[in-house]
């Protein structure tokens, strides 16, 4: 187990600066979406729950590359994001069990998680909400005259919703700050991409937009992070939004027990074999910052802490009835409990 | 008697239409090649093919408007709300377009279509996937609201809807697909839309449900002591003025039980309407039993509370009946 | 006295809100340079600068959904719906996300936000761009609606409502744009939210009403041998209860005028609590005028039956006091 | 005046086979329009109204092209299309003054003109509303086993709606026969593209949907009328949509009495050179079917015609109170009127 103070979120987000942490953190996110699972089946989750292994290079990428106070808005398949932008283990695992320590205090689910002090929003479970509200935060950051930039990540076949569509034309058009991330994993619920979609890169949408389209190696995350840094710099130069693709793909079902019986056939194998943790491992050992034993050791350590905050999580309390009753509006008790993003550092715990 | 999970009884009463009926069309995402994400559509698509269960890209705007224009031209068709907040990036099409079709071209053109949607509390889905959003719909001129009980009523609800001219939401309670109940209705059977049912008889007060409630009602009543008659709404809007009067006529005493907040529920137009129609005929004023005003809770031990319980309504109901004064809601209490 | 038309007002509040708060920031189309299309927001982009006045394309789904993060993220976003009925491509952003962020981040996030829209019927806008849709928003937890009466009431609604730490709609009665008021309230002038007025006194009947109603309400009240005292709710969610059962407690009768249908209006809730807090108490049944359940139709004679009238509501009213019966309402006889 | 039987919307609509007619009809379709702009001032006309003179080529173009039980959506700067189609100018005029003469019988009025039996829905007063409308009625055509095609009208402003994206998506997903039409007159109420819009060609936003995308010279009838019975063809081939951008300008402002102070200077008038009436009868003249005498003839018959209209209109009574409470649904009186299309030519009247 960590010491105490390097489990907080903004503790964890800045330990990425470093490449092996950056490897941890993938392998974490690999082993809570399984403990989820597990959690999952052994009745502790309640409603539905979406895993993002497969997908752990972007979430990494992402994070690794944009400050703990740019905003980041997400979805339901957020757990990986979360965790890589800083949210604990103990945050997200409470959260899907519905306790107290949960990053939502176990009001939201594994839907909403949600994280103030490293600029992540509540995930939000309606398709396209994301996008739009990222717009606001960046018209925000610009009339507070920050440079602060949003990020707006969302699934492929988010993309065929109007909200995409409005945002994407409505920030090019106010050259707002924000980098639209399609993680195209090929699926959107239980339908591959030809079905709904009559492209194949979402990235050509851009052009109806006059911004860049940019078709990302999602399980390279040194090449997420590359084109991530150029279209944060863009927004940050205030020359307008960017929309990344990043190519990737899911490892599980799309959400509880789904089988995935859908797929192509062979086609989670060919992926598997560029599984982004892999790679990144094996670069590592290549540069020689680490050797094969240490890949193992490392992995062997995430999974001890992994189930040391899950075993946390299941000891923690279910919350007060008064929680559900207290968060309404302002009337409310706790109604001062508001994270002013940027001019507040205070605000970040 | 047959049992049948509600689940079954939604696929049957529209592969039962899809048959009956050519015009019939499905749309919705994953209903067709998936089977539907609650598995209520499954198989239909391998019985009456792609033209007539159209799987959608994630699109309710599309879809949804897609129903109008098809219903105009000749179909009836029937679209799948996955959750019922979807149709929030939507509801123009069905209550601004739909609903004025007729009127616009004076019965030149009509839109028989219907919306179904999984809707409401329990499973921890959530505050922005658990909740029934009637409110939306409710008391637009032109369109009709029903809300499923159980097997028997999705049936007779959905295949009521189906055929009839005008656009129809059905909501099906999601808590309730899983559950089995008696079910030995011939394929003609069809609940008359605006009309409730008496689920039992009783004597000292009326309780008035629908959807998940109805169970939750009748097993309040059930209860010791109590002796209250259970109506299941079924339509919603319009309601059955009828029947509801008819009984609180006979017991003197209303109590709905409504899955929504007090400012959003049905039960303020029914109260209003009983309270004048009966005014000065009701033993006790009437008495609403809602949430609470906040969202739904995801915490399984919050979203037991959140929702009545049997307990709670047989407890405030009995309070009532013995009293002639209304109980404090829970929240009240507790907070 | 001055008189100021409520258009101005509505100016004034927004231009005093900008001075003020430089957080407060607009968003909405045309707004900016073309002053709005009620002329409503003319001059403000001028001293104001199109950071804080901005144009947006016709993507209310883009704009809501601006709002709401420009919120939680330091700013007072208000938004313009040009007409009330465009939120219906877009409400989700409203009632599911904004309405949300607070429960959902355990007041860490807020959403201090306002919806503007211009609402209602009377000018032949057709029944697409004529309705005033509050119930879509009333009784969502987390978000307050609000209904302006004239100038003085947009205004210091509007300011309380960009002052509040949460969403709040504002609803702007469009045929009032252009009324002269009385208005000679300092720029500190608040209206509470959640607070109703009693703007006549009278001791037979409490007429409640809202909006463009209140005039029509005003109007009936002071017709010969009528002594109703008028009430403006100003908020219709939540709704003042206090300030209602005082005013009911005294004249024992309550008349709602709404400009909405039975099966939508706000007056059910009101009627179903006033109803049971008052059991007993009541001399009448209490009284729901509302509009007949059809779409606002075009047409100048029809649109002015279709809406009450000072006429109407008197002789509702006055029917009421004398016999303490419901009176039919106009489309029952006609029909 | 025509005889009667000329003046039903079918006959009108089987009339634009004929050139000479053609052209009538952009005449009437402008001076409709000016007159409405008279009876506007003149306080007959309540609520709105959006005139589309100098589009009349668009609306001709596209009537001529489609037959009369092909379906069109269509917004409330639709008069021009309503009149096109076959609507008479007594059901247009009729419905702007609220008459029961008027095509939706007075309850409708300006944003809200109707003929089924040329194939027109309600036109819609909601930015986007017929798009997905349209697809619709192109699923009926194709479940029905028709050739029928659906055309959906909108505007350059209206690209920027959710609407919009999901429908031209869901069109091409699909392969539906629908052609997507955009008028670009070049503003959105009060507002020019470029202020809303980040790409000049509405056009290009079909290759967002892997669909053909053209741009169209929308000041030359027998432009439209080309490029349309291309995307026609494509339709009821079953090879799928296509969007359209038809090139043009409002000469009015936005609605009612708009004096359009938004507009660049110089333009209206660059755009008065290549005025759509001129354009089209300086080549009937040039082809020898009509000389410059034969031209000022039509005017002026066209202008009789329709102040006739005007006048039988000013003499109509109003709609009878029951009117407004019978077409809610289907227990109302007149439930018996419902239109079928396409296998009941009786529908047609
Ligand atoms: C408006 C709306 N429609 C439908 C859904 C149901 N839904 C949840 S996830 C999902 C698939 C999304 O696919 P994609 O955008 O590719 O994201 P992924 O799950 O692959 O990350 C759908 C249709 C929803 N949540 N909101
Ligand atoms: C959803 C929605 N938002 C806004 C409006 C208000 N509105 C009416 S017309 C219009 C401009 C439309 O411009 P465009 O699409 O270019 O069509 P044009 O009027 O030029 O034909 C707007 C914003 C509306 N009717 N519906
Ligand atoms: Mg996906
Ligand atoms: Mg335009």
């Amino acid at each position: 187990m960590q010491a105490k103070n390097s489990n907080t979120p903004i503790a964890r987000r800045e330990a990425l600066e470093d490449r092996i942490e950056q490897l941890k953190r993938m392998m974490e996110i690999r082993l809570v979406e399984e403990r989820i699972q597990k959690l999952f089946s052994d009745g502790y989750v309640r409603g539905s729950t979406h895993l993002a292994n497969g997908q752990e290079a972007v979430a990494v990428g992402i994070a690794r590359t944009i400050d703990p106070d740019d905003i980041v808005t997400c979805t339901y398949r957020g757990h990986s994001h979360a965790l890589a932008l800083g949210a604990t283990p103990q945050g997200v695992l409470g959260e899907i069990c519905g306790r107290t320590i949960g990053c939502a205090g176990g009001l939201g689910g594994s839907m909403h998680l949600v994280e103030p002090s490293v600029g992540l929003m509540p995930t939000a479970a309606i398709i396209g909400a994301g996008l739009p509200i990222a717009c606001g935060a960046a018209i925000a950051a610009k009339a507070r005259g920050t440079d602060r930039v949003a990020v707006a990540i969302f699934g492929d076949g988010s993309a065929n919703i109007g909200a995409f569509h409005e945002s994407l034309n409505f920030a090019a058009i106010q050259k707002l700050p924000v980098v639209f991330i399609c993680e195209n994993n090929l699926y959107g619920e239980y339908s591959r991409i030809n079905l709904t979609t009559p492209i194949e890169d979402i990235a050509i949408r851009a052009t109806s937009y006059a911004m860049p389209g940019v078709i990302v190696d999602g399980q390279d995350v040194d090449a997420v992070a590359a084109a991530m840094e150029t279209a944060v710099a863009r927004a940050r130069a205030g020359d307008g939004p960017s929309l990344m693709e990043m190519k990737t793909y899911r490892y599980s079902g799309h959400s509880r027990s789904d089988p995935a019986t859908y797929r192509l056939p062979g086609e989670l194998d060919q992926w598997l074999k560029r599984d982004p943790i892999n790679l990144f491992a094996d670069k590592l050992v290549g540069e020689g910052s680490l050797d094969a034993g240490g890949v193992e050791t490392l992995r062997t350590q995430m999974k001890a802490e992994v189930e040391g905050a899950t075993q946390e999580v299941l000891a923690a309390p279910q919350p007060e009835m008064i929680e559900m009753l207290s968060h309404i509006n302002a009337a409310g008790p706790g109604a001062d409990r508001r994270v002013t993003f940027w001019d507040d550092r205070a605000g970040k715990r | 008697m047959a049992m049948m999970r509600m689940r079954q009884a939604v696929m049957k009463a529209l592969d039962d239409a899809l048959r009956e009926d050519p015009t019939v069309i499905m749309m919705g995402e994953d209903i067709a090649a998936a089977g539907g994400p609650f598995k209520v559509t499954e198989g239909l698509l391998e019985i009456h093919g792609p033209q007539r269960v159209i799987d959608t890209p994630i699109s309710e705007m599309a879809f949804m408007g897609a129903a109008v224009g098809a219903a105009v031209c000749g179909m009836k068709p029937v679209v799948e709300m996955m959750f019922i907040e979807f149709i929030g990036v939507a509801l123009d099409q069905l209550t601004t377009q739909a609903a004025t079709m007729r009127y616009l071209s004076r019965g030149r053109l009509t839109t028989p279509l219907v919306v179904r949607a999984s809707a409401g509390a329990g499973q921890g889905f959530g505050c922005q996937h658990s909740q029934m959003l009637d409110h939306w719909f409710r008391g637009t001129p032109g369109l009709k609201v029903c809300v499923a009980s159980g097997s028997r009523s999705v049936y007779g609800l959905l295949r009521s809807a189906i055929e009839d001219p005008d656009p129809v939401v059905v909501l099906e309670p999601r808590i309730l697909y899983g559950e089995r109940d008696d079910f030995d209705e011939p394929d003609t059977f069809r609940i008359p839309l605006g009309k409730a049912e008496v689920v039992r008889e009783g004597n000292d007060a009326t309780i008035v449900a629908c959807g998940q409630m109805v169970r939750v009602a009748k097993k309040a009543a059930e209860q010791d002591g109590l002796d209250a008659e259970v109506i299941d709404l079924l339509t919603i809007w319009p309601w059955d003025r009828e029947t509801i009067l008819k009984s609180v006529r006979k017991t003197g005493r209303l109590v709905t039980v409504e899955e929504a907040t007090a400012g959003s529920g049905w039960g303020g137009d029914i109260v209003a309407t009983v309270s004048t129609e009966l005014f000065g005929a009701l033993k006790a004023p009437p008495l609403r039993i809602t949430l609470p005003d906040a969202p739904v809770p995801y915490n399984g031990e919050l979203e037991a509370r959140y929702l009545p319980s049997p307990d709670y309504v047989a407890a405030q109901t009995a309070s009532l009946v013995s009293k002639n004064r209304i109980p404090e809601p829970w929240w009240r209490k507790a907070s």
